[in-house]
């Protein structure tokens, strides 16, 4: 038998974001979702911000959700930067962050968001 | 007594073309040092920094400056100014310049006593880079007051307290 | 004294637990940590080289209990002495509040060992008079505070001094919250039903069931894992636990890594070693599932393990906790810091070896 | 005493959306928080008191926004309601505005919470110090007038009154976002993350962000991540029960409570005020928030006590 115990930072961090623009119709590609985190990484904290790895794992276009990876130490600058981030393209918009994470497997299932299954 | 402390940054001015003089002012420093970590670090490293930075001393003939930040913040400061590549000439072009960082202190005093000692090893040097009798002059007079900052330091509004 | 202003932007602390044994084993506490996690709403099955589930195992999925919710209940209700001794002795009892967020709200859990656990506010604790422990997380202000009234004590009857008080208390501050609930009673002569209809004449109740998923894969990239060795090989002969589970976490998360798209979008891709599996089948039911089910599926899993002869390495079972479940593990304290994670996957092996993997979030205690 | 029934969670606030004529945009600013997470707003009204001769213009708490069933429907379950509450902000500059902000006003004490933003140093060592005051907000969209300091704003940590950071300005504009970002760990430095308040100051809904996210923006202002959950939720709380007892007595009260069940007295707290001795306070300092918790249910002012 043998324990490992990893305690304190985790090496990545999950987040289940979404975009969202106040015109309602308006998507992104995936591409271009890449290029608004690296934006607003980028006015937050400059150059050296936008050199942050940043993984997009997951990407719907219909919902502009995304599951995003990053290194445990860049985790608190890549939440500030989505939140602070306002506008694309002049055109308002907002990042929602749904769930983050220390662990890929916690953002399969939430319980927050149960919903109780009646037999029919 | 509850205060803020700081650290003072000792660099050296060192121009593309040794023979040209350049009218460098401390406001030109301080706009090059703060735009240099806006594009590092953007607006969060600028928030973070400007509070209690302002350049503290400059000498044209020995070309040294003296910024101060704060003691937390030395780190975007130390690694934002070897990013410095160019300095506005004040005719709206630029010129060629990089900080060489020679010192870094607690206080302006420890800072001042370094300086004392370096222009005293790098005088023989700089006096040979003069060319008029009067420039020689002009020279000496600025390494003994040295130790005097000829102006008001220059900050974005005041000094702190 | 100076001002200094220390921007600590680490993120928040979390713990996860690797450990490696076997089911052979004497020591080994596979059934204690089942048993011990009390509320799970989601628990998932993994098994690559099947294109469908086996139908043993799948049996045991529907075998899974019903669960109930009950609207509105005061806590005085919960120690009522026909409840305590028709349902809380006489066989295992979990309940949880529902919708009570831990961090904003009180969240109460009676645990199948016959403990109320109360995670309360402050204001709450001090009208309620019940002796409590402050919360283990932010000790400096003592916000949180956890009260354990343990039912099934031979004194905890009324008339008692203890009864009362407790009695008093809950009825003082009209504490109230709608419960999951689930019951399975001692020995087979009573049904799991009767404990509704302890409830349906008071209170409003609702009978849920599981909710099952199964979703199949095909020409899937598998890393390879070795079952005795936790850490990478060597000389990369197979991938190490972390990763392992980091990938598990991207097939339940519908992210498809086979290949790694454009460098600039994203770097991950299956770790490497990896080999191609035809097919493979993940099966999830979500709902209040009793620690029992979990028990009485993991056997199942392992059992089919030993038989089939078939070309699956290995089966992943994963149970994901309730993030507002006061406790996580037995009795630990649990809490919500910004995920409240309490989840843990048992990596099962044909020779009957096993790697656990247990995860808890910021506010919890190591498991 | 109102609301305190409905205080005992540390649910999350957002004490700071902007009353308008608006009707519309507001009522999509609240739908916004409820959908976010919220359980609790503040309508902010913000006047400069005394720009008339005579009585301070100060308009009437704004009404609260009708919200349909539909976006109710999530608080709908047992336990939980959604709080809206009304907010003063009073802008001072001189002496005479300053008198003007006095807690027996009652147009005043019509609202839940009262703020002043001080313009010049006099004026937030004013409000720090003596001023009955729930909130103290800085314009943090420019270069303070003035240079904060440590001796005040302990004694203000003291007296539990709690200071706003607003997120909004910095989402909006990149050059007010380097001025709040600055001012806001500026500020930190003095109060340790201790008695912040984040709040939004939203003029669309858009701006508005969820409370995780500001609390994980407290931790970029230099707080820790237990302070920074707390400044969107218990500090909040703390707040308005500062709110509430200042609009029971001036000075030092104790509040006994009675019960319904038992009928006596049950418990007495003695809530840190201006007049205590200073001493006494800053050894409470640590956990002055968490002391002046007032009993959850119908307190009831029997007597006024000095607290020697």
């Amino acid at each position: 038998m043998k324990r490992i115990v990893s305690k304190g930072d985790a090496p990545y961090y999950y987040l289940k974001v979404l975009l969202e623009f106040e015109d309602k119709t308006m998507t992104v590609d995936v591409l271009t979702f890449r290029t608004v985190i690296m934006k607003a990484m980028m006015s937050m904290y400059g150059e050296i911000g936008a050199a942050v790895p940043i993984d997009i794992l997951k990407y719907d276009v219909e919902t502009m959700s995304a599951i995003l990876r990053v290194a445990g130490s860049n985790m608190v600058k890549l939440w500030g930067a989505l939140t602070m981030l306002s506008y694309y393209d002049e055109k308002p918009c907002a990042f929602r962050v749904e769930q983050v994470s220390p662990f890929l497997m916690a953002l399969a299932a939430s319980s927050r968001q149960l919903l109780l299954h009646t037999k029919e | 007594m509850v205060r803020f402390k700081h650290r003072y940054v000792l660099a050296e001015l060192v121009f593309g073309n040794d023979l040209l003089v350049y009218n460098v002012t401390q406001r030109v420093v301080y706009a090059a040092v703060r735009d240099i970590i806006e594009q590092l670090h953007g607006g969060y490293g600028i928030g973070l920094f400007t509070p209690g930075m302002s350049v503290k001393y400059i000498n044209e003939y020995t070309r040294m400056v003296m910024v101060r930040c704060r003691r937390e913040n030395l780190k975007i400061l130390a690694s934002a100014i070897p990013f410095i590549k160019h300095l506005p000439d004040g005719k709206g072009g630029q010129f060629p310049c990089f900080l060489r960082t020679l010192h870094v202190g607690g206080s302006i005093k420890a800072c001042q006593k370094w300086l004392v000692q370096h222009n005293r090893q790098v005088l023989p040097t700089l006096l040979l880079r003069c060319t008029s009798e009067e420039e020689k002059s002009r020279m000496r007079k600025s390494i003994f007051d040295s130790t005097i900052v000829k102006e008001e330091p220059w900050t974005e509004g005041k000094n702190d307290t | 004294m100076s001002l200094t202003l220390k921007i600590d932007v680490r993120p928040p602390r979390s713990k996860l637990v690797i450990e490696k044994s076997s089911f052979d084993d004497d020591k080994s506490r596979h059934r204690k940590n089942v048993e011990e996690h009390h509320f799970n709403h989601m628990v998932e099955l993994f098994i690559p080289g099947c294109a469908e589930l086996p139908p043993s195992v799948q049996a045991e999925f529907d075998r899974c209990d019903d669960y109930y919710l009950i609207k509105n209940v005061p806590l005085t209700e919960l120690i009522n002495k026909d409840f305590i001794e028709n349902f809380v002795k006489k066989g295992s009892l979990y309940m949880l509040s529902h919708n009570t967020h831990i961090d904003k709200h009180n969240a109460y859990a009676v645990l199948p060992t016959g403990q109320l656990i109360l995670s309360v506010h402050k204001d709450t604790y001090e009208e309620l008079g019940l002796v409590g422990q402050p919360s283990q997380f932010n000790r400096k202000v003592k916000r949180k505070f956890v009260v354990e009234v343990d039912l099934t004590q031979d004194i905890f009857v009324p008339g008692k001094k203890n009864y009362e008080r407790v009695k008093q208390g809950f009825q003082r501050t009209k504490l109230k919250a709608d419960f999951l609930l689930s019951w399975k009673p001692e020995g087979t002569r009573q049904l799991a039903g009767s404990i509704l209809s302890h409830f349906q004449g008071s209170y409003e109740c609702e009978r849920h069931s599981q909710a099952q998923q199964t979703s199949r894969h095909t020409d899937l990239l598998l890393p390879v894992v070795h079952s005795t060795e936790l850490e990478e090989g060597e000389d990369g002969q197979w991938c190490s636990a972390r990763e392992w589970y980091e990938w598990l976490g991207a097939v339940s998360c519908g992210i498809s890594c086979n290949e790694a798209p454009e460098h600039y979008i994203s770097r991950y891709s299956c770790p490497d070693p990896n080999e191609l599996t035809a097919a493979a089948v993940r099966h999830s039911t979500t709902g209040f599932i009793a620690p029992g089910n979990v028990c009485t599926l993991q056997e199942a899993v392992r059992s089919y393990m030993r038989d089939n002869k078939s070309t699956c390495p290995w089966a992943a079972l994963t149970a994901h906790g309730f993030v507002d479940s006061p406790v996580s593990w037995a009795r630990r304290e649990h809490g919500f810091h910004h995920g409240g994670e309490n989840l843990y996957t048992f990596l099962i092996f044909r020779d009957s070896n096993y790697w656990l993997f247990q995860a808890v979030g910021t506010n919890d205690i190591c498991p | 005493m109102r609301n305190s029934e409905k205080n005992k969670m540390a649910r999350f606030c957002d004490f700071n959306v902007p009353y308008s004529e608006n009707t519309e945009n507001l009522r999509q600013i609240v739908e916004m928080a409820i959908k976010l997470g919220y359980e609790s707003v503040a309508l902010n009204c913000t006047v400069t008191p005394g720009t008339t001769k005579g009585q301070a213009v100060v308009p009437p708490p704004p009404k609260p926004v009708e919200l349909s069933e539909a976006t109710l429907a999530p608080f709908m379950v047992q336990g939980k309601a959604f709080q809206q509450l009304t907010r003063l902000t009073a802008i001072i500059e001189t002496h005479e505005q300053k008198y003007k902000v006095n807690p027996n006003n009652s147009t005043i004490t019509a609202y839940d919470i009262l703020a002043v933003q001080p313009l010049n140093l006099k004026m937030f060592e004013a409000a720090c110090k003596e001023l009955e005051v729930d909130i103290i907000s800085l314009d943090m969209t420019q270069k303070l007038p003035f240079f904060l300091r440590l001796t005040p704003i302990k004694r203000a940590i003291a007296r539990g009154v709690h200071f706003e950071i607003v997120y909004a300005p910095a989402i909006r504009d990149s050059t007010l976002r380097r001025y709040v970002i600055s001012n806001a760990t500026d500020l930190m430095t003095f109060c340790k993350g201790k008695n912040i308040v984040l709040s939004s100051q939203a003029e669309k809904a858009i701006e508005l962000r969820g409370p995780h996210d500001v609390a994980n923006l407290g931790v970029l202002f230099g707080m820790n991540q237990a302070q920074a959950k707390d400044a969107v939720s218990i500090n909040c709380r703390s707040a308005l029960l500062h709110a509430e007892t200042r609009g029971s007595a001036v000075g030092v009260i104790s509040i006994e409570r009675i019960m319904k069940q038992t009928p006596g007295v049950i418990s007495v707290e003695r809530i840190p005020s201006a007049s205590t001795d200073k001493r006494a306070l800053e050894k409470d300092s640590g956990e002055g928030q968490d002391r002046e918790d007032p009993p959850g249910k119908k307190p009831k002012l029997v007597a006024k006590k000095k607290i020697k």
